[in-house]
């Protein structure tokens, strides 16, 4: 499988993403920001960190960057693009994903394990988990408070867009378990066609034991499989 | 010259007259700038020199000690850790996001420019007491501010401590700390050598911001220093994202024979030094420097403290490559002079000489000045205190919630909560435990990092707290299986021209130099920061330890707390603390007073060393180490998730449950291996006592056959874990 | 060349945690306070003398860059 | 009632990041533009009829809160 990360200046996640790959087993290549082409791969990642120092508005400016115009194409195409973090801020700042992500609610910077339920299986990404399952993902953001217009909401939630949610260990989905306010406790979303992920919690930081878990991986593994049964079809 | 403008910026009389002498001649205006910072307790170390220099700094894993930009240790298979500690307590007093946030930028760059890779930040806390709204301000802008700057820049922030006491109302001390990674052969330094090597400046742009900030770290916090304002700067950890990235790849691609950052003092401090560790000499135009704002002077280019900036020499004929590296990364490089023979320091402005001044006569002839010393008045008096006499004064369940609820004991979670402690995916033990664990990758091995002091015990008894503060690092370091290796130091004292001050400092470091010794755990560099005073007072004085460690295998590593049931508790070293200096003391007997516990320095290290081996065979589940608090305390912490039924045996239940003394460890086993371990002490002569098991979701204490508490876990924990939280999250 | 002070503001409908908290901190402090909201404030010099021209592009930057329409709402003034 | 509209900027001799980072930004997609800095806009509403007083308020509640001196410059208008 052919897989890009976007390296923009102030991505601080763009490593991590590439070594979690090579523990799924694939050696993807850094794409840096100034390119113009994505042609030839098979998932474009935009991971997690402070792309332009996240000023003005957390991946507002990224959004500019030459790379993304080829980005947006490639995710009109069906191409198979994944926004981590940072990467799904952009992925709303430049109109791939609906709603936005406004600062946390309690104000704070938030580096916590956070509980998880997968709403949806049938996706590229999350093929390996079963539906409703409480996963322990990592979220690391100060504007990670997921916010969407109530039309916005309703249209998620007739396209079954919601992949996500913020959930209690016992898989509640309360202000409990919502660390950051957003909206219905989303966590993370696809576009109606399925796909382009953006999500705020860190798959990339558990995938091995001795780092804190391994709940992640089932992605890597999920969009891993999927390729192949793709290709293998399409052989 | 009118004696006002030496005077205004810092220099004696006599410092004047020095110079002249050394100039051979009156110098002018921006000399004698040039020469204020240089000369300044921050960048010169003149009161602390000859006290420093006791420090032991040798041994078979230390690469490099102090002089250079951060000290390098090595770990084996050819890697090296790079490690520093600074303060930035005066600039956060005033600012406290920018503050704290501009002192993890600047230690990031003493290890960057050393050619590591910065793999993790420490940040080391002191503030007053949290019921006082300004205080509350301090730390919430401090913990941002760190927060702020290290997730940012994408290095985690995995570990420190935090203290609150009345001293440090209105002086908080923000004490960070770096940690890198690097190979061997790409060791760099802060030199300039080579006649006609080109001298650049690279990243931001200059402005006129932090124009005295070296002097301004070397005075009292006072209605006159609140003019100097001006000082503090905004940090731009994009800048210095892009900054670091640039410099490592210019590092690797062996282009400089030097680098140095600018930090305090700026384009002064890092040319003389560059050019005195090099014995040569600069000549700079300033007039190519860029800048970002108009009409700066020749003294303004040379004192500003402008971030995120960098002074390099490449070699011969590689500026282009300089250039075309920092242009990609979207950050300017510019040549602003040379490399000379001369030993001098000349400064032009459009090609005109508006400033000569000898190299060594700024680096190696600044005044050293041998303080007064004298033992205060109430070191005898509180350490006549007795303590003997007192009673519990309230159930055993109540002093423990009471000590929980204290913000330097509950749990610092609110605080690393709001940094990022995984970016980089190498965090094996996270904060909270009693040491970051990162591992190396490509390795087994693991580095295991910490920073502590308790300045109550220094204030009590310099010599033994401050041996204390490095015991305690060693301690944190080896409960989470890793061997100490070296120390970084931030010395924040008060004023030293006060005699009693300069007695704390002289006699602290003694008694760190000491620790280092027994403990082999050389120091490789460090800050001294002074003047840590507000009007009529001085904070405690705080030597900040901070330790690094190596774990041979990653496997191996150990946490705080207990993770099963039917564990077996044991104690390492003695059952009683004593009351001197102690939590419960001060908040129980509003006292802080007592000698402190004979120092046995030797004895600490058996036991850590024994620690180890047990480790070493696997045969632990969890260690962690008796501070403040004391046993009960402890014993809290470490069976926060399942509980646990304990019996001790002591004629002092007291001194037995709430008493300090640093070398006692509680570790925990599997049934399995209690025996092994018990037969292991025997034969070391170590002295270790079953105490318990886990379990039961109480905690359980008996005291010769009678129950004192019995404290359910839903009790306790919440006491523990959201004091600070919601002290933050209330209005006052 | 000309200056246009912008303001970007969160939108009415969505909530403005910081605002809330500086109004609680100062409803704390006693003084009379009904309520804050907290935005932005940008200046932007333009090397373009026409007023009109000015205009048109400043109302450029602003939805493309500037704010987030689905969030923000944005305006500014031409001064000088 | 009044309200005040509070602009808090950095002071002109303090490096502004954001400020940095949006110019360039937007002269990468080639706007005319000179320069940008980034601050703060607030709206306060004061339960405060006499403008005089709500005057000196809003100076004690920008120096105290809504700006920090050291680094920062505010101004405001009473509106309505
Ligand atoms: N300022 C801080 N930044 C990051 N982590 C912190 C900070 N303060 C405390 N911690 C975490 O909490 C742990 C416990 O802190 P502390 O109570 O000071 O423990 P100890 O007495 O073992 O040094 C530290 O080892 C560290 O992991
Ligand atoms: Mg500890």
């Amino acid at each position: 499988m052919k897989i890009g990360i976007v390296r923009f200046p102030g991505s601080n996640c763009e490593v991590d993403c590439l070594e979690a790959w090579r523990v799924a087993g694939e050696d993807p290549v850094m794409i840096w920001h100034q390119e113009t082409s994505v042609k030839g791969y098979d998932l474009i990642v935009l991971p997690g960190g402070f792309s332009y120092g996240d000023y003005l508005r957390t991946g507002a400016i990224a959004r500019f960057s030459p790379i993304m115009d080829d980005v947006i194409r490639f995710a009109k195409s069906g191409g198979l693009v994944w926004g981590i973090c940072n990467g799904f801020q952009i992925l709303t700042e430049c109109g791939l994903l609906p709603g936005a992500l406004l600062r946390n609610a309690g104000l704070h910077f938030i580096c916590s394990p956070q509980y998880l339920r997968v709403e949806r299986t049938d996706l590229a990404f999350t093929g390996e988990y079963r539906q409703g399952q409480i996963i322990q993902i990592p979220v690391n953001h100060g504007e990670g408070n997921y916010t969407v217009d109530d039309e916005g909401l309703a249209r998620l939630k007739a396209n079954n867009q919601i992949v996500f949610r913020y959930v209690t260990l016992e898989g509640e989905v309360t202000d409990q378990g919502n660390p950051n306010g957003s909206r219905e406790n989303i966590a993370g979303i696809v576009n109606k066609e399925g796909n382009v992920l953006g999500m705020m919690p860190h798959p990339e930081r558990v995938v091995e034991e001795s780092i804190g878990g391994v709940d992640g991986k089932g992605m890597f593994i999920s969009i891993l499989k999927h390729w192949e049964r793709r290709t293998q079809h399409g052989a | 010259m009118e004696p006002k403008v030496w005077r205004e910026m810092g220099l004696t009389d006599e410092e004047y007259a020095k110079v002249k002498e050394l100039m051979g001649r009156e110098p002018n205006f921006l000399e004698i700038g040039v020469f204020s910072v240089m000369w300044s307790e921050h960048c010169s170390y003149k009161t602390s020199k000859p006290i420093l220099k006791n420090f032991p700094t040798k041994g078979p894993q230390v690469l490099q000690g102090p002089g250079e930009n951060a000290g390098i240790v090595d770990i084996g298979d050819n890697l090296a850790v790079v490690f520093k500690m600074e303060s930035h307590n005066h600039p956060s007093a005033i600012e406290p996001y920018q503050g704290a946030a501009t002192g993890v930028g600047g230690i990031l760059r003493d290890v960057f420019t050393m050619g590591a890779r910065p793999v993790a930040v420490l940040d080391a806390l002191r503030f007053g007491p949290l019921d006082e709204g300004n205080n509350k301000y301090l730390f919430s802008g401090v913990v941002g501010g760190i927060g702020g700057y290290g997730n940012s820049i994408g290095i985690p922030t995995v570990g420190g401590d935090v203290y609150f006491h009345s001293s440090y109302s209105g002086n908080p001390l923000v004490n960070a700390m770096a940690v890198g990674l690097l190979e061997h052969r790409h060791i760099a330094k802060g030199v300039a050598s080579g006649v006609g090597n080109p001298v650049m400046v690279v990243g931001a742009r200059t402005g006129r911001d932090g124009i005295h900030g070296a002097t301004f770290a070397s005075v009292e916090l006072s209605e006159e220093s609140e003019s100097k304002r001006s000082a503090v700067q905004v940090g731009d950890p994009f800048m210095e994202k892009l900054l670091m990235e640039a410099c490592l790849e210019l590092i690797q691609a062996d282009a400089l024979v030097g680098i140095q950052d600018m930090g305090a003092a700026g384009l002064t401090s890092s040319s003389s030094e560059m050019a005195g560790r090099g014995n040569s000499g600069i000549e700079m135009d300033l007039s190519l420097v860029p800048r970002r704002e108009t009409g700066m002077t020749p003294y303004e280019i040379m004192l500003s403290e402008s971030q995120e900036r960098m002074l390099v020499v490449p070699k011969a004929g590689r500026e282009k490559e300089v250039e075309e590296v920092l242009n990609r990364w979207g950050l300017e490089a510019t040549v602003v002079g040379r490399v000379t023979g001369d030993g001098m320091l000349r400064l032009l402005e459009d090609g005109k000489m508006v400033a000569e001044i000898p190299v060594k006569a700024l680096t190696e002839e600044a005044p050293v000045y041998h303080r007064p010393s004298r033992e205060p008045q109430y070191y005898q008096e509180l350490k006549g205190i007795s303590m003997e006499g007192f009673k519990m004064k309230d159930s055993v369940e109540n002093v423990l919630l009471a000590l929980l609820a204290n913000p330097t004991i509950a749990s610092k979670e609110w605080v690393y909560r709001q940094y990022d402690h995984q970016v980089g995916t190498n965090t094996a033990v996270v904060p909270g435990g009693d040491a970051g664990v990162l591992r190396v990758r490509g390795t087994k091995k693991g580095i295991a990092m910490t920073t502590d002091c308790n300045s109550r015990y220094v204030y009590l008894d310099p010599y033994i707290g401050g041996a204390l503060a490095v015991v305690e690092a060693a301690q944190n370091i080896a409960c989470v299986g890793a061997k100490p290796l070296a120390i970084t130091d931030c010395l924040n004292f008060g004023n030293p021209e006060k005699p009693e001050i300069f007695w704390q400092f002289e006699q602290a470091c003694a008694g760190v130099a000491e620790a280092c010794r027994v403990l082999e755990t050389p120091v490789t560099g460090g800050n001294v920061s002074l003047y840590n005073e507000t009007p009529g007072m001085a904070v405690y004085p705080t030597p900040m330890i901070g330790m690094i460690g190596l774990l041979e295998d990653l496997d191996l590593v150990l946490c705080n707390h207990i993770k099963t049931e039917g564990e077996q508790i044991y104690l390492l070293g003695e059952l009683e603390g004593e009351l001197a200096g102690s939590e419960y003391l001060a908040m129980f007997e509003n006292l802080e007073a007592g000698a402190l516990p004979e120092l046995n320095l030797k004895n600490i290290k058996e036991i850590l060393t024994f620690l180890l081996k047990l480790n070493g065979k696997g045969l632990l589940t969890a260690a962690h180490d008796i501070s403040e608090g004391g046993l009960a305390v402890a014993l809290a912490e470490m069976t926060v998730q399942y509980g646990a039924s304990v019996n001790l045996e002591t004629a002092d239940k007291l001194k037995a449950l709430f008493g300090e003394r640093l070398g006692r460890i509680l570790i925990s086993t599997t049934k399995g291996n209690a025996a092994k371990i018990e037969s292991l002490a025997h034969q070391a002569g170590v002295s270790l006592r079953h105490l318990g098991e886990s379990g039961g979701k109480t905690l359980t204490i008996m005291v010769n056959g009678s129950k004192c508490l019995d404290v359910s876990l839903d009790k306790y924990r919440p006491v523990f874990e959201r004091t600070i939280r919601n002290i933050m999250n209330s209005d006052n | 060349m000309l200056k246009a002070n912008v303001t970007v503001v969160l939108k009415k409908s969505i909530l403005d945690p910081q605002g809330s908290a500086v109004e609680k901190a100062l409803k704390s402090m006693k003084y009379p306070v009904e309520s804050v909201r907290i935005g932005k404030f940008m200046e932007v010099t333009l090397a373009e003398a026409d007023r009109g021209k000015a205009e048109e592009i400043m109302h450029e930057i602003c939805r493309k860059l500037l704010s987030n329409p689905v969030i923000e709402d944005y305006s500014f003034e031409l001064e000088g």
